[in-house]
């Protein structure tokens, strides 16, 4: 597939906005789905659907064969050791969840440590947030450096043998700066400390491979990966799930159920109570296959292109200040306009089709940091192109223009 | 929607130049108003009296131009008022917002009426609403906890 | 629409089953869903899709718009007093864990009594079983009479000045007893304790009142309301919800966030953490239209006709154990037949394109009760016919004579 | 998925006529197997000797025709063969109803390797494939446990 056709497998780009065409430059906010996905839907609940792993009948074992192939695709698409290392979640937000709780109730105690980072989504905090109120933990936050990105030292200092996990995004929503997670999580081995990656932002552009990076929990969302919403992945090293106790309760994550006591079924099972998301399962297959198909490194390239241009375009304005400049970045370019602020900006752009986002992008400690409540943020998808930044750019000189 | 509805002249200027802004001397009501979702904050500031008058009003607070002008008109608008007529008011502009009802003048003059008037485009903004009420629910809050 | 048109929406009476005509009777397991919800969805993802409530951009309006229309529909559809008292869950497994994990932390002690009954599916006891092992906390079952039915009586017996909350179904997913829940809450009122309903049986088959009915929490599956998968409904009093911390922590459902503290939203944002299923939640809307366009009474008028058809023809034989015989029942029949197993019942009606379900359907207590592991079930939904029940009598004839 | 496939005859036979049923004699092994989502369960029992083999073997259990004709032959197939034997045709056994391999004979006489094959069927009912396997799983766990 060639990179300017992708577009076209979106349907989504023949809805006109404000009669113009539509720039959806707010793809890490949620990304829009190609035509297989939401196909996939449709034809799932038309001809396939059917609840899982409970029934007998030909439906229930079709579907259940398909939500279990999905479970083996993201497997080798994230590159993990064990199909039972995949868990799926509503989100992200539910995946870090069920980590913090999970692992909170075995592994922490009054005074222990969590270190987060100062470029944390509120995703990965409010969760961290409330084992430090039940358990009397501290948490402690990496400190920036002045291009707003992670430094391995940073990390290093905090580190004291009251650490009982490290929890940080591998590719910031703000700054789009990647973190040096190698680096980070080597250094926590030697220390025996777990670290879990908010993969939100980082899965949508980066080749994933569990075995390579080590890190002990990785969190998805499939929405902001071409896929449907409310679904969402937790990868999590099979040693740490065995031990965990199971975080919902409910149908199928049950092993034996008796008037005193309760035994659970093995991992991933334990973790998905109740009825899952199958269509949505099924669907983000297709995800996968576009993905792989298209590949990541030439989707990675391609961004890149885009997103430096967009920095190209955007730093000759001084009156554009620029959120962070991490050397190492991909896809999400944030910035301020002089005397304009960035809800302004927003309303304004939707005039001309331009879709961005503006506000503390749920990451208010970052914010106060530099601050300013609310930032304006582009960020760029599979289906951007040059094109869409001579429009932003564009739409920006109105902004100004009006508010001159 | 048309964007100069939105971005009318009246607007963009009290956005630039908030009128009253500040801590107005010896106020004796404050209240503050906060909108999680982008972050937009005002504090208002209120110097009443026994009669139940507002003699002095003013704000301080962070947002866009819609949000700044609005907590400006308002001050503008409902300074030197009493509550009672005070309330009046801040509830018709509510209820122009969200319902395209006309203002009434409640004795303000047409000039106030038509600066109030202006916030109407901000109805074809969905998301914006909050900007253009927050302040306005602030004091009215503010009073509330004063007049009972 | 007429009755027997309906079956006309649901495409996947299309569908061939082992070159058979599909009789779908497993609709308590997940029930199918008519076009105009399937269309609705593949329309929102095409022509709609953007992520709500963060974004100003035109899409993230209309796309928060529909989705809070929905909640008002559920409103509407429900009778509650407030809309901030409907809240967005994965589905009903996750609406009763929200309460027994927000309720329980604020309101359960050391002692405290919870009381279950033994119809109880799993997802309305195993989260009440995490609150029982953290907080030491007790558990009763309510005796069920000999019609496997909820007795008020009964419930009276295991009320204590300890008891703190009740929780039990609507309508038992193997007998489809109805329970007289408005004695209940009355005398639990008279108590001072609130009730949890488990609706994810009630909700499809009987019309919703919650002012009238007074629970305090009421849990929906939307997938067995004709809905997408993955969404779910809880029902709370306000007075309740207001009280409550939240659950899962994440996006959207703070008020302000610091280095050392965080504050919430207001009910409902500060339980709806992350990114929400909004194709699922706008598609709800259009399962909402169709009940209400048909009408819930000529619904349950319909299905009576159908299960009390089922129920004669299965009395006829003998060798057919119903489970079960409350007075006040619907859409449900729960079986065995004498010495065939109800696995091999449910895959040698599959042959016949019959889909039933097999097995202990998640209530281990009940069927610990009565005595067998597993019990076979067909289940009624607003598509079915009493051709349908010829056929699974004639399949059912089938297995007698392969296995006599 | 041809319904005759899967209910043989045979199994028909020791489903309804399980063999070895009950506790064997001087049991000195014994392990169970559960499969929680449809409540099917084996308990198997084993007399094992000093030269590691299986004396004799029995089961009890509940679940369906399948189920309980897989135990049945099982304990018929394995009863006194030694530990290593056991295994290599528990083995051969599940590797047939995954990957439709042949049966080895393992000096097994014909008619006991055309009883283990009757159960071939269920390959084409994904369903039902645990019910067909569990009770050799669990026995297959149970020398595990005294191979040591
Ligand atoms: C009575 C009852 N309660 C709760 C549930 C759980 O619903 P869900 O799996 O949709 O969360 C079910 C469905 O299996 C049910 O029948
Ligand atoms: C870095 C990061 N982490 C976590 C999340 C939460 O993801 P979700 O809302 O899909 O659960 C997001 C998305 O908003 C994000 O950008």
């Amino acid at each position: 597939m060639k990179i300017n056709e992708i577009r076209n497998n979106f349907p989504i780009f023949k809805t006109k906005i404000n009669g113009k065409k539509l720039v959806y430059l707010d793809s890490a906010n949620s990304s829009q789905k190609p035509k297989t996905v939401i196909d996939r839907m449709t034809y799932f609940y038309e001809n396939e659907y059917s609840n899982i792993g409970r029934s007998v009948h030909s439906l229930a074992v079709t579907a259940t064969n398909k939500f279990e192939e999905t479970r083996d695709m993201v497997q080798k698409f994230i590159n993990a050791k064990h199909r039972e290392e995949i868990i799926f979640t509503k989100g992200a937000t539910e995946s870090i969840n069920l980590v913090a709780n999970s692992f909170g109730e075995k592994f922490i105690d009054e005074g222990d440590e969590i270190i987060l980072t100062e470029l944390e989504h509120h995703s990965n905090y409010v969760p961290w947030h409330y084992l430090r109120k039940k358990r009397k933990a501290n948490i402690k936050f990496v400190k920036l450096d002045e291009n707003l990105q992670i430094n391995v030292d940073e990390v290093k200092k905090l580190i004291s043998n009251k650490t009982k996990i490290i929890a940080l995004t591998h590719l910031s929503n703000v700054t789009g700066g990647i973190t040096p997670l190698k680096e980070i999580i080597d250094l926590a081995k030697t220390k025996n400390i777990p670290v879990l990656v908010d993969g939100t932002q980082g899965a949508p552009h980066l080749k994933l491979d569990m075995l390579d990076l080590d890190c002990d929990f990785y969190a998805i969302s499939c929405h902001k990966l071409y896929g449907p919403n409310g679904l969402g992945v937790l990868y999590g090293k099979k040693k740490w799930l065995d031990q965990f106790d199971p975080y919902q309760g409910g149908g199928g994550m049950i092993d034996e159920v008796k008037k005193n006591n309760i035994t659970y079924a093995e991992t991933p099972t334990k973790f998905e109570a109740g009825t899952m998301q199958t269509a949505e399962v099924v669907a983000f297959g297709e995800s996968i296959k576009l993905l792989e198909k298209i590949g990541l490194k030439r989707i990675k390239d391609h961004e890149d292109k885009v997103l430096n241009y967009g920095l190209e375009m955007l730093s000759k304005d001084n009156s554009i200040n620029l959120v962070g400049t991490p050397k190492n970045k991909a896809s999400v370019i944030s910035f301020t306009l002089k005397g304009i602020h960035p809800h302004d900006i927003a309303t304004i752009l939707d005039d001309d089709g331009v879709a961005i986002r503006a506000g503390h992008h749920c990451c208010q400690i970052l914010h106060d940091k530099i601050g300013v409540p609310a930032t304006a943020r582009a960020s760029i998808g599979i289906y951007n192109d040059k094109e869409d930044i001579d429009i932003l750019i564009n739409a920006i000189g109105k902004c100004k223009k009006l508010f001159s | 929607m048309e964007l100069k509805e939105l971005y009318k002249e009246i607007i963009l200027d009290h956005g630039k130049n908030p009128r009253n802004f500040g801590k107005c001397t010896n106020y004796n009501v404050d209240a503050k108003g906060h909108n999680p979702l982008c972050g937009d904050k005002v504090h208002i500031y209120a110097k009443v009296d026994k009669e139940k008058k507002v003699i002095d009003l003013s704000f301080e607070g962070e947002g866009c131009a819609i949000s700044l002008a609005s907590a400006s008109i308002l001050t503008d608008v409902v300074k030197g008022k009493e509550y009672s007529l005070a309330e009046r008011i801040i509830s018709d502009f509510l209820m122009m917002i969200k319902k395209n009802d006309k203002m009434k003048t409640n004795s303000l003059d047409e000039d106030q009426v038509t600066t109030m008037m202006s916030l109407s485009g901000v109805k074809e903004f969905p998301m914006r609403v909050k900007c253009a009420t927050m302040a306005w629910h602030t004091l009215s809050e503010a009073l509330k906890g004063k007049n009972e």
